[in-house]
């Protein structure tokens, strides 16, 4: 980013002022005075723009698929911590497995937000189901990776949180997933920033990062309001 | 708009005021070079523009059928929901009209410039004839594609039934009203050749749009036919 | 020239009168009719009621902090009394009782990121006033079922707007109406003919203004349907109707 | 091919009859490059109306807006904008700009009006497509209105309009019930109107050149309009059948983007299996060179209007053709750099990354090239120069934020930020219109016969260029600080502190917007009371310059032009003035002056 920035930078900087002052050397000259080309012409400012240009793609280019490859390329590891959320006009829900480990599975025909069954779970017949906790807020401990297993309920969401720098689409049908560790406690909001319909702008939840302690005993009042 | 019949606008030839004589540059068209007849006729008749649009036409559909394509090879990939459809049988009857037509306007092209060549205004007949052989056939494609997609609804599969049959439908139906486009483009054709008006190049331009649906059939025929 | 006037004034006021006596003759005539009361009960355990948690918009987690509202698909007051049970006579009634629309709007109102009340019954054509009082946006999204003759909508309410009115052209029993913006406010609007009650928290009804007759009479509750009875209503008298849901 | 012949006659025979045939279903490539600048007037007045209703409602969100109460009853109840209608009037922004202003005014509006003129043609090749792709163009446009006021609410999926929320109708939310129908239904009749367009653009530029007028004697700007016309076929090819599949999801329960198991507001939804990404992949394989539509058209102009300023050519001709070329070839390749969070294979984010990277060198190509020859010239100051000039500055401006949101790793932080929303508007949109604005003051003595109002020309450059800056320079610090794009309104804690900005931004959009009312003006008043324009006021070289002002109704008054030298012969040694005309059979001196080739 900051690369870019500098470089982004200079050239913003020096192609302004270099417009500016040819544009005020040369309305001014006289009726007399020749016309005279750019020391180099054309050639060299075309062999100027790919040396240069050239190389500031390779750089960037470069720099910017081992951040991407750091991210993208590298799997979670295998103490990440899985939490699945979903996306649905206009909230996220989030869901911790509980003490099996195990997420049950999701029947959309039981969705139902009137009783507050979000993710269609059926209590009933799905013993992985029983122990899952859902909520309407994200806590996860701090310096643990996060393995944030997404997918939509009805129509594309992002998943978005400034302080983290991450932002991933939810897209309907697709399974999608995303790592990160959050370093530093506090309080961050997780915002919606793909267009979902009229409540888009109110589409948020708070990510909560604590302790392990602070985390357990969340989890544990989390489940007692299932 | 006007319905008397106008001669191609006429262009004297003159001398190139070309710089670089010798090199042929300068002729302007955009084949720079002097014709072979060494007029400069070709600069500004607008008939070489008939064939010119009918070929920018051609880039045009091919790339919306490049599109659909490539929505019916994600969309048969990305899903579990994919039944495919068994092609009723009468579109190999369909394929082999089609070809067929493809042979007729070509005789009709032959015989339309040996008719030229001699330049005798009243034996327009017998292209006329092939002309309208190759409209019948068009036409007889074009019901036998309804009578594929009626052998289908009595199968149960409509439009919106399995994305096969989406497919099937969308890619049959857009494909068919270019045909019915062609067979405008071929009344048209004929019925200037009936008044002894047609030029060749207006006859190229058809035969080469309709030439390039019957390829296109061939190929949607293979696309539906074929479980990628 | 002005006696003419007085004249066709007078009329008039005469034609109109008459004519309000004519068509107000039924409701007339239902003011003597009887009434029915009962109870909804729920036997056994209630379906749980979760805890709702409405972080997601502070303005209105700050109004019930400490203490969480929880879903109201089945309320339950004191002795089993079932809350929110719509009642309604779904067979037997004349026309003109039928038709009869309530001049008197029923409010709907959004409270603290919750419906108030949780259900509500109106006649076909009868107003409602949906309204707010929280300083967040809502929008109001009833979804009447396909083949009801009722077209859902989907509006938003922000804040310190006034109220707005709607009506609902068909019988529907019930409409279900949520906000998306907060996805836990759910209720319903039961749109009905003829007289009809909802259920208070102890899970008593009165239905005014029956005329006499006999009548099926059909409770609705959301989680657990529907149930009906016969009922005999008597002119000036008032019929008992109770109902009893089974809950797990 | 039935259009042959007509052609022929619509050029040869007599000149129109009638109020009808002249000035509405007219023929005349002349008459439709005005209806399509007339259009595009329309819709960029409605357009900026609509964006300065979201600029109060964002600052002022719970204030009536005067008069909208009756303008939208339902959307906008009390003249106070709902979420929802927030979103509509996004929508109907952003496609009124892209499609109805940045396609049609730089490409179709003068495209059409100086494309034949300048390689000396009559008309275009087929006068009756042209007439039909206008009117079809207008037809969308009535049809996209009527989505503005349709009974249900406009649209509010956006101007990319995203399956499922554009395809599952009203369950998702108002207006995406017929108004998303007949947004769609607007967007595939403007496809087939710009692919007539196009393709009447093509066969024009290849087969009605005048003689000597070989491709690379024509002026920049038709080069440029030619290129955009083959950028537009393609895309325009691929939208065409995107929005077909579309509107069959919508209406008849197809199911090509709408996936399987969706539950809206509670209803499962009765689609299987369809993908959403489809439809990202071939919107944006439109999306992108859409941009290359608005902008290149605009590239040409201000070239072809900088040279005349600068009295001297380009450093090189053929550079700024390859460039542009090269430009139009690239933007097939990088539509992936729209969806690096979409969810695709991260490898292909990288695989669109390196062309969209690419895309600076023939960028930055054509930039030093426009800056390093105006070094040494004898640059003359008109309001069409400083718009030329704005728009290079503009173009830069915009240009370098491209660099961040190039790279995956980077547009992850300000992907759906305001810091795209400033860098489209100031490269895409902005940009576009100084093109647009430049042609304006350049060719209105060509087109109307009279010359504008060159002070208040000045006048509005600057307050014009001014505003611009100060609208969307902020966008990007907002974008950085993790502003989201498309919200209504605030409500996030973080994003409390930024709320000057945006009451800064509201200010100088108001103020910037209603200095348009000068051009306005000069516009109008120049077109009655203006002063009379010679053939040739800016001693301009190519063949628009070679006919009266305005041109006859055949443009040359039958004598064809007959063309003897390349297009910019400019700072020519011993001619009349320091110019020769295109088609002046005068001889150039052979050793150039200094600064030619």
């Amino acid at each position: 980013m900051a690369d870019t920035m500098i470089e982004a930078g200079v050239s913003f900087l020096a192609a302004q002022i270099i417009l500016a002052v040819f544009i005020w050397w040369f309305s001014t000259s006289k009726p007399g005075q020749k016309i005279r080309n750019f020391p180099g012409g054309a050639r060299g400012l075309v062999a100027a723009a790919i040396v240069l240009v050239g190389l500031e793609v390779l750089a960037l280019g470069v720099f910017g698929q081992k951040a991407w490859a750091n991210i993208y390329f590298t799997p979670p590891g295998p103490n990440a911590m899985p939490i699945q959320v979903q996306a649905g006009q206009f909230a996220f829900y989030f869901r911790y497995p509980g003490p099996d480990g195990k997420f049950g599975p999701i029947h959309p025909e039981l969705i139902n937000e009137a009783t507050q069954n979000i993710f269609g779970l059926d209590l009933d017949h799905d013993q992985d189901s029983k122990d899952d906790i859902v909520t309407a807020q994200m806590a996860v401990p701090v310096n643990r990776e996060i393995h944030l297993l997404m997918h939509a309920k009805d129509v594309g969401h992002s998943f978005y949180v400034r302080e983290l720098r991450i932002q991933q689409d939810f897209v309907p049908g697709l399974d999608l997933s995303l790592h990160f560790t959050a370093t530093t406690p506090g309080k961050y909001e997780i915002v919606c920033t793909q267009l979902c319909g009229l409540g888009h702008y109110n589409m948020k939840a708070y990510l909560l990062v604590m302790s392990q302690a602070d985390f357990e005993n969340w989890l544990k009042q989390q489940a007692a309001m299932q | 708009m006007a319905t008397t019949v106008h001669e191609p606008p006429r262009v004297r030839p003159r001398k190139l005021p070309s710089r670089k004589q010798g090199t042929g540059s300068g002729g302007g068209g955009w084949r720079d070079r002097t014709p072979s007849d060494g007029s400069f006729l070709a600069v500004g008749d607008r008939s070489t523009a008939s064939k010119t649009g009918v070929w920018v036409g051609l880039a045009a559909i091919t790339m919306s059928f490049a599109a659909l394509t490539s929505a019916l090879v994600v969309r048969q990939g990305s899903a579990a929901d994919w039944q495919h459809v068994t092609l009723p049988r009468v579109l190999y009857l369909n394929t082999l009209v089609l070809v067929a037509s493809s042979f007729t306007l070509e005789f009709a092209r032959r015989r339309f410039s040996r008719l030229a060549f001699l330049g005798s205004g009243e034996a327009t007949a017998s292209p006329l004839r092939w002309l309208y052989v190759t409209l019948s056939l068009g036409l007889l494609f074009v019901g036998g594609q309804y009578a594929a997609w009626l052998q289908l609804k009595s199968q149960g599969l409509y439009l919106a039934t399995t994305p096969s049959s989406s497919f099937f439908y969308v890619l049959t139906a857009v494909h068919a009203l270019h045909v019915l486009g062609g067979l405008g483009g071929l009344i048209y054709v004929s019925s200037k050749l009936r008044r002894s008006a047609l030029r060749k190049n207006t006859l190229d331009a058809a035969s080469h749009y309709w030439h390039f649906m019957d390829i296109l059939w061939l190929y949607l025929f293979l696309l539906l036919w074929v479980k990628l | 020239m002005k006696n003419w006037y007085k004249c066709a004034g007078t009329l008039t006021v005469l034609v109109l009168l008459g004519l309000a006596l004519l068509y107000s003759g039924p409701s007339v005539g239902a003011g003597s009719g009887g009434k029915i009361t009962g109870t909804i009960k729920l036997e056994g355990a209630p379906a749980h009621q979760r805890p709702i948690d409405m972080s997601k918009d502070p303005v209105c987690a700050q109004q019930h902090t400490g203490n969480p509202v929880r879903t109201e698909t089945v309320v339950v007051g004191p002795n089993g009394g079932l809350e929110y049970g719509v009642v309604y006579i779904s067979e037997g009634l004349p026309a003109g009782a039928a038709n009869a629309v309530s001049s008197q709007p029923v409010t709907f109102d959004q409270k603290g990121c919750v419906y108030h009340p949780h259900v509500i019954a109106v006649d076909v054509g009868q107003k409602i006033e949906v309204a707010t009082h929280d300083p967040t946006t809502h929008n109001i999204h009833p979804l009447p079922s396909a083949g009801s003759g009722n077209i859902g909508w989907n509006k938003s309410q922000p804040p310190g707007s006034p109220p707005f009115e709607t009506t609902w052209k068909a019988p529907e029993v019930a409409i279900p109406v949520k906000c998306n913006i907060h996805p836990w406010m759910h209720g319903y609007m039961a749109v009905v003919k003829g007289p009809h009650a909802v259920s208070d928290d102890k899970g008593s009804y009165t239905i005014d203004n029956v005329p006499p007759g006999n009548y099926t009479l059909t409770a609705w509750q959301e989680t657990y349907g529907t149930q009906t009875q016969k009922v005999t209503v008597a002119s000036g008298k008032s019929a008992t109707a109770d109902f009893t849901f089974k809950g797990k | 091919m039935d259009e042959t012949s007509r052609a022929s006659q619509a050029a040869h025979h007599a000149p129109p009859q009638g109020f009808i045939r002249n000035y509405i279903f007219s023929l005349d490539h002349k008459i439709i490059g005005k209806q399509y600048y007339g259009l595009a007037l329309l819709a960029v007045l409605t357009g900026m109306v609509l964006s300065w209703l979201m600029r109060i409602h964002l600052v002022w969100p719970n204030s009536p807006v005067p008069g909208l109460k009756w303008l939208a009853h339902t959307s906008a109840p009390n003249g106070v904008i709902t979420p929802e209608y927030y979103l509509s009037l996004m929508t109907m922004h952003g496609t009124l700009m892209v499609f109805f202003v940045l396609t049609n005014a730089p490409f179709a509006a003068f495209g059409n009006y100086f494309l034949p003129i300048q390689i000396g043609a009559e008309d275009m090749a087929f006068p009756r497509f042209n007439m039909m792709s206008f009117w079809m163009t207008f037809l969308a446009f009535c049809v996209l209105m009527a989505a503005l006021f349709v009974g249900d609410g406009p649209p509010i999926s956006g101007w990319t309009a995203y399956p499922p929320l554009s395809a599952v109708g009203a369950v998702a939310g108002p207006g995406q019930g017929t108004g998303q129908t007949l947004w769609g239904l607007s967007i595939a009749i403007f496809c087939i109107a710009s692919l007539l367009g196009s393709l009447n653009f093509i066969s024009t530029t290849l087969d009605l050149r005048a003689r000597g007028m070989t491709l690379m004697r024509m002026p920049l700007s038709t080069w440029a309009w030619f290129i955009t016309a083959c950028i537009a076929l393609l895309a325009f090819a691929v939208l065409l059948p995107a929005c077909g599949l579309l509107i069959l999801d919508r209406l008849a329960g197809t199911s090509f983007f709408v996936p399987a198991n969706l539950v809206v507001s509670d209803q499962i939804q009765p689609h299987s299996g369809g993908s959403p990404l489809l439809w990202q992949h071939l919107f944006w394989f439109f999306g992108h060179p859409e941009v290359y539509i608005a902008i290149v058209p605009a590239m040409g102009i201000v070239s072809h209007i900088l040279i005349n300023a600068m009295r001297r050519p380009m450093l090189s001709h053929k550079v700024i053709i390859y460039s542009l070329m090269s430009l139009g070839f690239l933007s097939y390749m990088v539509w992936g750099h729209h969806m690096f969070v979409s969810g695709m294979n991260p490898l292909s984010s990288l695989m669109f990354s390196f062309p969209t990277l690419v895309i600076t060198i023939p960028s930055t190509i054509l930039t030093l090239i426009w800056i390093g020859s105006l070094y040494g010239c004898k640059l003359r100051i008109t309001s069409a120069s400083l718009f030329a000039l704005g728009f290079v500055s503009l173009f830069v401006s915009g240009g370098v934020s491209g660099f961040f949101l190039a790279q995956p790793s980077i547009d992850v932080l300000l992907h759906a930020t305001y810091f795209v929303v400033g860098h489209f508007h100031l490269v895409m949109g902005v940009a576009a219109i100084f093109g647009v604005f430049a042609a304006t003051y350049f060719w209105f003595p060509k087109m109307f016969g009279r010359m504008m109002n060159e002070r208040l020309g000045k006048i509005h450059f600057w307050l014009t260029f001014v505003g611009a800056y100060l609208i969307f320079m902020p966008f990007h610090y907002l974008g950085m600080a993790g502003n989201v794009r498309r919200y209504s309104a605030f409500v996030n804690d973080y994003l409390q502190p930024l709320l000057p900005v945006h009451r800064f931004i509201t200010i100088a959009a108001l103020a910037t917007g209603a200095a348009q009312i000068i051009f306005l003006y000069n516009l109008i008043h120049s077109r009655f009371r203006g002063e009379p324009a010679p053939q040739n006021p800016w001693e301009a070289t190519s063949l628009e310059w070679t006919v009266p002002s305005p041109p006859p109704w055949d443009n040359f008054a039958g004598k064809i032009p007959v063309v003897y030298h390349d297009p910019y012969q400019y700072g020519v040694k011993g001619a009349t003035g320091d110019y020769v005309m295109q088609d002046s059979p005068q001889k150039i001196p052979t050793v150039p002056e200094e600064g030619r080739r």
